[in-house]
């Protein structure tokens, strides 16, 4: 179907997806074909009402779901529910309750068969950009609500791997946040040639980061809308009273709306 | 200083019963009149104690030798079964019903068969004490590990953690309450089980001294040893308080607000 | 397991199982050993009580000797456990029934009613029922309850009537505390039941292999029972050294009360005869409690007692 | 139907393992001509079982009766002693010492005191399975309740809700994995519990059965009575994890996702 | 200090509130200083950077935490550091895992007395305003993040209580939900008279809900701007393109960022 070329460029494929919940006594079907290509480097936004599948399909891209129907390619190779080395960041914060923020952010560089020291210390010099320095011993249940999310965020993107995974990273954090943490990590990004599959509740944010935003239906979740985000990188933050912005910003309200 | 004025603090009201039933006893042992044979009252149970001080300790070096080893062959047998066993289900299907067989046996029944495999040194003895330590661990450690929420060794699997990470940072942090309260009791039972060891056969032993009083109808001696194996008892108990303590650190600083 | 007699040798290291705590049945023993008997012998011995295991761990190999009963005797060699007795402890079988003197049990007859506590075996019964029968009373009147390990004299006391003991050491100990109780001694009764209690045992492949090894304990031991007859304290003494637990005053009481009764009236100490060996097995046979006679030609033997 | 297919699906293995034991065993038996009397083979036991059958019966009639009321005895008083320990600290500090005494004292040590506090009786027994069973539950039922997230009572507390509900939603359903792990344990012990009960002080009961063979040397009865203790048992352990099952419907659709 | 009359108007006070956390290991200043009164009907929101201490203070507000210093006055009655009987929402939905949706939302009503028929048919009435119709007997693990989140909301609604204190209620909701869920809880505050106490991040949120809007400092954290939202009501969504919502909103942005 594609040719061999564009597909190793491809990071993350999902071809015909369709998934189902069996609740134990009644079955609730959730995503219906959805197709998804996310181009190396490229940052693509998840948008769509609560209860659509986001995070199911988030699941899916990371293999801790098999999907009823379709496929699931990471850099070319097929992975249909297997657990892949990818940067996954569930919804729930998913915190260890039993380690510090220090030791839970240093997870994935442990798995990776860093030394504790070392993991230690390529920690600590990051949590100054996450707003989290002198809490590094704190335990979960001794930080904010948006301070656990951003710990969380710490730890995934230390996951080494091309493609991460966000389910809505921001949701808890103050406007002010919130932006560095986005600036942060499209430098990141630029730097590193990671790609992103993002779920987020906003537009403004989906358009100001995503090269391409993806639009899903109430439950049973289909794609309604790809849309592409053609403005120029690196973006600035004034960037959201241009016109441009604006009237991505309208398609996307227009497209949401009309799916009530 | 101050630790150990909380220690002594939380430790009185346990003091306090105990010495209530002390009284109590003593002075239902008076005032009822009852035969030292059947009940000797504490006055002389500690008269014993005194007099038989460095029988006693003769006595209970070697039963605490058994304890010591048969407690630690437990925590291993217990550990290892658990862990195998959660991680094949066919295991634990296959092994929980042979499990639970060697305790339904009174191993009364079973001494002479004991003695002949165990020979009738130390080693029966540590068998003995291993055999009723383990279980209370082993079913708390598995039924604990049946209890671990799925996310997060999902989350550990993206991050390409293996199985020894997995129980290190997500099993073991989780079911140590449920090991811990497993190793409460076995604590308990341990030096008990040490004495039973003894009376199946031994030259030496709290079991040795207990059996000896018994038939020599001495019950004040025998309530002596019993109160050895108490305090032994509770000594190890408080000492699994301890290790407690000091393995889940991320459990002290939670409190219920109070009442109302 | 060595030729043995030269002293300058390592000595033979052996175990003695014992069935119960230490007490004055094994008294002749400890003399033996403290007297320096078993050193004679070149023989390093080890007590270990093992109550309810001796036969098994005898006739496994893994002790060479064990104090045993000849009823234990008769059922373990039925159901295939190769142990010989050695010798009888005692020449005559010193237990019986006790009770409260104002129970008023004087006889068989006055078990009807009541209610009996023992130790679980069905010997029990078996006794209990043929004591009765003999003297024409109701057995079915007869209520028989497991008081297992309880002291016996606390079990007269509560919930049971009467109870088996070996006046030797429960009777002694009655006597010291004062209580006064009616004794209805087995083989006052029933010749039958004059059975040996304790005996010696040791196994068949031992005999065989190294009897020479049991000739030299034996040759200790009886030593040892002697000296024990001779000089109760002394023995009593020996027993208090390896088991300083027990109750001084009840082991000297219960040593002057056994001192004559190891020997008693036969021509040496341990002797046993073949016939009271028939006569019970007879008995048990009768009752039912053994499937089949055994052969007590092997079941004892007097060959060690020189 | 299906469920029933699964279930015994789910029994496979640890039937069969038992079988393969049995078998080893029968083998062993013959193969080293083991005397009957040492370690009767399975054959000789099933044989012992048959002819024995009606007497067994009987006897078993009386244990279970103990086992029934000692069980339930010991439920109702863990539950109670975990409830009033956790609501007042000093309660439990003055309680936890004499609880763990009541398991350190070898129950044959007291065993004329049983006999003359509770008789010949009925009443003995179900003590002992009492003593015997209601330590694991209270220990279990105790630590998990200092496990309890804090949270979700102070929530309730500001619903108003009382004591007693806060016990019923928040408390019991979060230690009810610690509870019934604590009535595995207690229902293994129980019927061995049982017959230990009746070694002490009985007419009737597979302990008396059992005690008689051992006396007589019928080794093959001793172990058809103690196959009868085991398949009891495991009965019990069965019907217990039934009613976990039954009592914690939440826990039923989760699982970890298959491995890699 | 003030009229009996306007503290008897007044729902919460807040008082001179000063609050630090003991970390085990050292002392963390949060709230410093803060005053605050929220009357009867009125809405009030809370906007400040993550970690201020935002939810702390909610904390403090619902009697779940005693402040260092200061006092809080609930419908004019002392309660600090007591529990009260409001509609708290806590940032976590802490909806108990054991328990459906349903039996979740029906907590309030069960403790305060209501039949267990009655409660869950009123629960059962106002699913379909949340979205969540068909999903009552869900437990919490098969539920999006969006649908836990408006179970808690529902949940503390039915919380009978004339003070809600919401914390980041609408966080996890794509816009169209959340504007469904804002404008329903705006009719029923006017229906029902309750005032309302939120936290949120989102500055159009606050300006189009509130009467008030209370400016947060970075930690520890100080009121620094309390400003009135004189917008007529009932507020139409066309109000956030209006001069004088945008005035506020630069205004509070301005003062926000002011704060970095
Ligand atoms: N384990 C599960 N069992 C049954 N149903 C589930 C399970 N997990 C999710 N669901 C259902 O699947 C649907 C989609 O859930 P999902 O979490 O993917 O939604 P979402 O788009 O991420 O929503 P939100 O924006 O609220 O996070 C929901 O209706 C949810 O109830
Ligand atoms: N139990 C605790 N022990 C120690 N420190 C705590 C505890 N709870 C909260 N803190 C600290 O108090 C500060 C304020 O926390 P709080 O949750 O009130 O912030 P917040 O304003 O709600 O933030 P967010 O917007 O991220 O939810 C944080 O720095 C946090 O680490
Ligand atoms: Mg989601
Ligand atoms: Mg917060």
């Amino acid at each position: 179907m594609e040719e061999k070329m564009e597909r190793n460029n491809e990071v993350l494929i999902l071809e015909n997806i369709s998934a189902t919940y069996d609740s134990g006594e009644a079955r609730l079907p959730v995503l219906k074909d959805i197709s998804l290509r996310l181009k190396k480097g490229e940052f693509a936004a998840l948008l769509g009402p609560s209860g659509s599948g986001k995070s199911t399909l988030l699941k899916i891209a990371a293999g801790l779901i098999r999907p009823d129907r379709g496929r699931v390619l990471l850099n070319g190779q097929e992975s249909t529910g297997r657990v892949q080395k990818v940067g996954y960041m569930p919804q729930q914060d998913l915190l260890f309750p039993w380690k510090t923020l220090l030791e839970n952010a240093a997870l994935p560089l442990l798995a990776a068969g860093m030394a504790k020291k070392e993991a230690s210390s390529r920690v600590r010099e990051l949590l100054p950009i996450f707003g989290l320095e002198g809490f590094a011993r704190y335990y979960p249940h001794q930080l904010s609500g948006g301070m656990r999310q951003r710990a969380a965020l710490l730890r995934t993107v230390l996951i080494e791997s091309s493609l991460l995974l966000l389910d809505e990273p921001f949701a808890a954090l103050d406007a002010i946040t919130r932006e560095n943490l986005q600036e942060w990590l499209l430098s990141v990004l630029e730097r590193f040639h990671r790609s992103v599959l993002f779920v987020t509740h906003s537009i403004d944010e989906a358009i100001y980061l995503a090269d391409r935003v993806y639009l899903i239906s109430e439950r049973p979740g289909r794609i309604v809308l790809e849309q592409p985000i053609e403005l120029p990188r690196p973006r600035s933050r004034g960037i959201i009273t241009t016109a441009p912005f604006l009237s991505y910003k309208a398609l996307l309200m227009k497209s949401l709306q009309s799916k009530d | 200083m101050k630790k150990w004025a909380n220690t002594a603090k939380r430790s009185l009201p346990g003091a306090l019963a105990v010495l209530a039933v002390l009284l109590l006893w003593e002075a239902l042992c008076r005032v009822a009149d009852v035969a030292v044979s059947k009940l000797p009252p504490p006055s002389a149970v500690i008269l014993s104690l005194y007099h038989n001080a460095s029988l006693l300790a003769e006595h209970s070096r070697a039963t605490l030798a058994a304890v010591a080893a048969g407690l630690s062959l437990s925590v291993l047998v217990a550990l290892a079964l658990a862990v195998f066993m959660d991680r094949h289900s066919w295991l634990k299907q296959a092994l929980y019903p042979l499990l639970i067989i060697s305790q339904t046996i009174p191993i009364i029944a079973l001494a002479p068969l004991f003695l002949i495999w165990f020979g009738l040194g130390l080693t029966s003895k540590i068998v003995v004490v291993a055999l009723v330590c383990f279980f209370p661990m082993a079913i708390n450690l598995v039924e604990g590990l049946e209890q671990v929420d799925p996310e997060t060794i999902n989350l550990l699997k993206v991050m390409q953690a293996g199985p020894a990470m997995i129980f290190r940072s997500a099993q073991l942090p989780a079911v140590l309450p449920y090991f811990f309260s497993g190793l409460k009791i076995a604590a308990t039972y341990s030096v008990m089980g040490a004495v039973i060891g003894e009376w199946l056969a031994a030259r030496w032993g709290l079991g040795v001294f207990m059996l000896r009083s018994m038939r020599s109808y001495q019950t004040a001696n025998t309530f002596a040893a019993i109160l050895v194996v108490v305090v032994l008892s509770l000594l190890l108990f408080k000492l699994t308080e301890l290790a407690a303590w000091l393995a889940m650190p991320w459990h002290r600083h939670k409190s219920v607000y109070p009442e109302e | 397991a060595g030729d043995g007699s030269s002293s300058d040798a390592e000595p033979d290291k052996i175990t003695v199982l014992l069935d119960w705590t230490p007490n004055t049945n094994y008294s002749g023993m400890y003399a033996a050993l403290e007297q320096g008997f078993y050193t004679e012998e070149n023989l390093a011995v080890e007590f270990i009580q093992a109550p309810g295991s001796v036969i098994q761990i005898v006739s496994g190999g893994k002790a060479e000797f064990g104090v045993s009963y000849q009823e234990e005797v008769t059922f373990a060699r039925l159901a295939g456990y190769p142990v010989v007795s050695i010798a009888a402890v005692l020449q005559h079988n010193t237990s019986g029934f006790a009770s409260l003197k104002d129970k008023n049990i004087t006889t068989p007859a006055d078990f009807s009613g009541k209610t009996y506590g023992g130790w679980g075996s069905p010997v029990e019964e078996a006794t209990i029922k043929a004591l009765m029968e003999k003297d024409g009373a109701d057995y079915s009147t007869v209520t028989i309850a497991t008081t297992g390990e309880v002291d016996s004299l606390i079990v007269i006391e509560q919930e049971a009537d009467f109870a088996w003991i070996y006046y030797g050491w429960t009777g002694v100990e009655a006597e010291l505390k004062g209580m006064e109780l009616n004794f209805i001694q087995l083989r006052d009764i029933d010749p039958a039941l004059d059975y040996y209690t304790p005996v010696l045992v040791a196994g068949e492949a031992l005999i065989e292999e190294n009897p020479e090894l049991i000739q030299r304990f034996m040759r200790a031991t009886a030593r040892g029972y002697r000296f024990a007859a001779e000089n109760p304290a002394a023995a009593a003494e020996a027993l208090l050294a390896n088991a300083p637990e027990l109750d001084r005053e009840l082991v000297m009481a219960s040593q002057e009360w056994l001192k004559d009764k190891y020997q008693d009236d036969a021509p040496r100490w341990g002797l046993q005869e073949r016939e009271r060996w028939e006569s019970y097995t007879q008995w048990l046979f009768e009752r039912g409690l053994i499937e089949e006679m055994i052969d007590v030609d092997k079941a004892f033997t007097n060959r060690f007692l020189e």
